[in-house]
């Protein structure tokens, strides 16, 4: 009996830790990406690894979520993280005060945190704002955001994943009576157009997850959120900087080799495809950031970028949308067969999206595997690179 | 793990490289002399024959101009390797090359000893 | 290591002294490289020529004679002055390489620019009034 | 911050399976503060959706977007509009030299991973071994020993495409991997010694700099293969490399 065929549509993080569970489980995998991996909003992250602090009082579902994934990301990719922990800083009063819910809000999650005082937590990060009244140190980390798809990737190529870059996907194969059957593919490199056929199709498309429903006739509530964020050229510290209030904007400092990045901020966006920088927020980033870290406005601006978050519910503003992810069987909603979308979420928890996922394909077609991507160490992801497909 | 790269047979590259390193600054210095001692002490600069075999007649001319033969033949052949190398050559070819290379710098040496002891017996 | 199909876009070796767009390290090397062969090949003839002094008199003086001709002339005044720059570019190369004076590698190369040049005009004057 | 927008024309290189190469032309609105990459994403999104191109994070810290912006290596999502051109100026983008050319704008860098690989560069490292400041002495947190942060490499490859030897050489091993050999120094691995003193190791360097050049990431290749060298020189010696 020949292994199933499953199609991952996007090779963002959320596609790559997808087609590594699918053929950690035996099937057989086709990624089809119309970029290079992480083409999206994947690539453009701050690399923040959440160890949930910023969810747990108003999104404890997502907190949980993250500081779950947080341990097993390090257990199973240590080779793109820097491992260091973070802090949650208070700089005011209002932010002692959310400091009490945040503290309860960390009991119910399971998220461990120490208290320190300001000497104490100057003594670690030098450059932290000298009038902070009191921090909490979090097992936040940083991770570097190609590496770390290109990790899954390699380890779903080793496992006999094949990955079609640089591919759009320009229709979905319907067979008539309400099944997708595959894609219509083109692939730029050589220029040529073709059709791949599969048993599932999944879409890990994020923000553009919306836009690929539609080609079946599905439906997705996403809400495409873009942030801007700003790399500074200086390491000014080296731990993650979050302030201890409820998430806004600029209100993360993130280490990474020898730059610190400040995010982010949110608005609406028309064009998915390509979104402007809102040069506003690019002033905030600079005074929210230096808000936390008066020395950040000697430092030069290195990069300036912006990545659209995959917030799922339509017509929610931003911010108060849940940072959970979800996964769509859209044979329940929309009456259509052999096509799955998953979206929203965070980098954090790719790997429990993927999971997610690998058990809805699992279920659709009747087969019955554990995931052990909890488990599998990920090779070197330089091997996505070394191995052929 | 990667049999494409083999590894070097007792330092050959080290100490090729060295030895350029060491006859490019003895050059250096013989240079000096050389051009000095034979083109501007004489008046009028380019000798004639006879200059010549009457300068070749000091032991210690005979003894520099060798030294200087043996540091720069080496040195340029040296460098025409790299660059060949640079070429990328097959392995095979550069087994030739090297041959040939010593081959060229062996008689080019023996010559040059043969022709400044030749020279000095004509005085 | 597998092997790929595709080559890579490396260039031909010419393409070795195409300095458009790189810096000043480049156009050392490339100075570097194009006088080594350039020496190279007046050290075979230099040894070759003076093998005439075997063949007597005659053979020697009437190159000699020759010699005197204002281009040959200039033809050994491009020797000396890549002689010049080989030598003191290759003492930057040999200090770079030891660890000395890395970041002062652009640096070195104007003082050994403006010692290969000031030299070369002094030698041109010797030679052409001598 | 804000200024008027620049009219600029972008000449980019375009392949096409085993079709010619040839230069394509996109006159585009700019603004000067956007970065090379912006522009060529929007030629993408607004102009040829054929067009290929790799990058990610945008920031400088992946080395997916390395390209050859008017001739020289440029990370392009940090290089600026306005320091390579100017209003109603060209900017012409190519690949990256001295690495197989997949479509367009992008290389197979698969040679310089795998050989990042070889030589067992670390991605992640403690911090006292590439301090972040150089001369600061990096932060410890007691108890929990170094920071362990990100190389600096990013395996950009624009080192590699800069290099006059790797220009002919394929077979050399490069400036980026012969710097990450350093990571390890030479007395670790009778391997490693093997690569970095072999035909294809640091004596086929011949002092370009270029790599130090083209450098986004404060690796300083040259001066790490000059430091090898002397390592190598050493151990040939004295038995030791240091």
């Amino acid at each position: 009996m020949s292994k199933p065929h499953v199609i991952v549509i996007g090779a963002g993080f959320t596609g790559v830790a997808t087609a590594h569970d699918l053929a950690l489980r035996g099937f057989e995998v086709t990624v089809v990406e119309r970029g290079p991996i992480v083409n999206g909003t994947s690539g453009r992250t701050h690399g923040l690894l959440h160890c949930g602090g910023r969810y747990c009082v108003k999104d404890q579902e997502s907190a949980i979520e993250c500081i779950d994934e947080n341990w097993i990301l390090r257990k199973i990719v240590p080779q793109v993280i820097e491992p260091n922990g973070g802090m949650f800083v208070a700089l005011d009063d209002n932010d002692v005060e959310y400091g009490e819910s945040w503290t309860a809000g960390c009991d119910a999650c399971n998220i461990p945190y120490e208290r320190l005082t300001p000497k104490e937590a100057l003594e670690i990060e030098p450059n932290l704002n000298p009038d902070l009244l009191l921090a909490y140190s979090v097992p936040d980390g940083t991770f570097d955001p190609l590496r770390l798809a290109l990790a899954f990737a390699a380890t779903a190529k080793s496992n006999g994943a094949i990955f079609r870059l640089y591919t759009d996907v320009t229709e979905l194969l319907m067979d008539g009576q309400g099944t997708v059957t595959g894609v219509k593919i083109w692939d730029r490199s050589a220029d040529e157009r073709g059709e791949l056929f599969a048993d599932v199709v999944v879409s890990a498309t994020g923000a553009w997850s919306g836009q690929i429903a539609e080609m079946a006739g599905a439906y997705v509530p996403i809400q495409p959120t873009p942030g801007v964020m700003v790399a500074y050229d200086r390491r000014l510290v080296s731990n993650v900087i979050n302030r201890l209030c409820k998430p806004s904007d600029g209100d993360i400092v993130v280490p990474q080799r020898r730059m610190v990045v400040v995010g982010t901020t949110s608005y609406d966006v028309e064009d998915l495809d390509y979104v402007p920088v809102n040069e506003e927020h690019v002033q905030l980033m600079l005074e929210r950031g230096s808000e936390l870290l008066p020395t950040l406005r000697n430092t030069n601006s290195r990069g300036i970028f912006v990545a659209t978050r995959p917030l799922i519910g339509a017509g929610i503003p931003g911010r108060s949308v849940a940072r959970t992810f979800k996964c769509f069987d859209h044979k329940e909603n929309d009456g259509i067969d052999g096509f799955v979308t998953i979206t929203g979420g965070k980098a954090t928890t790719l790997r429990m999206m993927a999971e997610k996922t690998t058990d809805m394909v699992c279920q659709k077609l009747g087969v019955s595997v554990e995931c052990r991507t909890a488990e599998v160490p990920l090779l070197s992801y330089r091997q996505f690179y070394a191995l052929q497909n | 793990m990667n049999n494409s790269i083999s590894p070097p047979k007792s330092g050959q590259n080290t100490w090729l490289w060295l030895l350029k390193m060491v006859t490019g600054l003895l050059i250096v210095l013989v240079l000096s002399v050389h051009l000095i001692v034979n083109h501007y002490l004489p008046e009028g600069g380019l000798m004639r024959y006879e200059d010549v075999i009457a300068y070749f007649s000091n032991p210690l001319v005979v003894l520099m101009e060798i030294v200087f033969l043996v540091t720069v033949v080496p040195h340029a052949l040296i460098g025409v390797r790299s660059i060949i190398l640079d070429l990328n050559p097959s392995k095979g070819s550069t087994r030739l090359i090297n041959w040939i290379l010593a081959l060229v710098g062996a008689t080019a040496i023996i010559y040059g000893i043969w022709l400044a002891l030749t020279v000095a017996s004509l005085a | 290591m597998s092997e790929r199909e595709n080559k890579p876009n490396t260039s031909n070796w010419f393409m070795w002294f195409d300095v458009r767009h790189r810096d000043i390290g480049d156009w050392a090397f490339v100075l570097h490289r194009l006088t080594a062969l350039g020496l190279v090949l007046y050290l075979g003839m230099h040894l070759i020529v003076l093998g005439t002094l075997t063949l007597g008199p005659d053979a020697f003086n009437s190159f000699i004679d020759l010699a005197h001709n204002p281009l040959f002339i200039f033809g050994e005044l491009l020797v000396v002055a890549a002689a010049l720059y080989h030598g003191l570019n290759g003492l930057r190369v040999g200090l770079t390489s030891f660890g000395v004076a890395i970041p002062y590698q652009k640096q070195l190369w104007y003082v050994v620019m403006a010692i290969a040049v000031i030299g070369s005009i002094i030698f041109a004057i010797s030679m052409f009034t001598a | 911050m804000s200024t008027s927008k620049w009219d600029v024309t972008f000449l980019v290189y375009r392949k096409k399976g085993q079709g010619t190469p040839h230069y394509d032309e996109f006159t585009i609105k700019v603004n000067p503060d956007e970065y090379v990459l912006d522009a060529i994403e929007r030629i993408w999104a607004y102009q040829d959706r054929s067009l290929v191109f790799a990058h990610a994070c945008h920031h400088s810290t992946c080395g997916a977007c390395g390209m050859r912006v008017n001739g020289v290596e440029k990370l392009t999502c940090i290089t600026l509009i306005r320091d390579v051109t100017a209003d109603g100026g060209k900017v012409k983008v190519d690949p990256l030299r001295n690495f197989p050319i997949i479509s367009d704008l992008t290389v197979d860098m698969g040679v310089l991973y795998t050989r990042m690989d070889e030589v067992g560069h670390r991605p992640v490292l403690p911090l006292s071994e590439e301090p972040a400041e150089p001369g600061v002495k990096p932060v410890k947190i007691a108890a929990e020993g170094d920071i362990i942060r990100l190389a600096d490499c990013i395996e950009c490859g624009l080192c590699i495409s800069a290099c006059p030897i790797a220009n002919t050489t394929s077979g050399y091993l490069g400036p980026a991997v012969l710097a990450g050999a350093l990571q390890h120094g030479l007395d670790s691995d009778q391997h490693l010694f093997s690569l970095v003193e072999g035909e294809n190791g640091v004596w086929r360097c011949h002092s370009a700099f270029e790599c130090t050049e083209v450098c986004p990431s404060y690796v300083e290749p040259a001066g790490k293969i000059m430091e090898l060298r002397k390592q190598v020189i050493w151990k040939r010696i004295f038995g030791i490399a240091k």
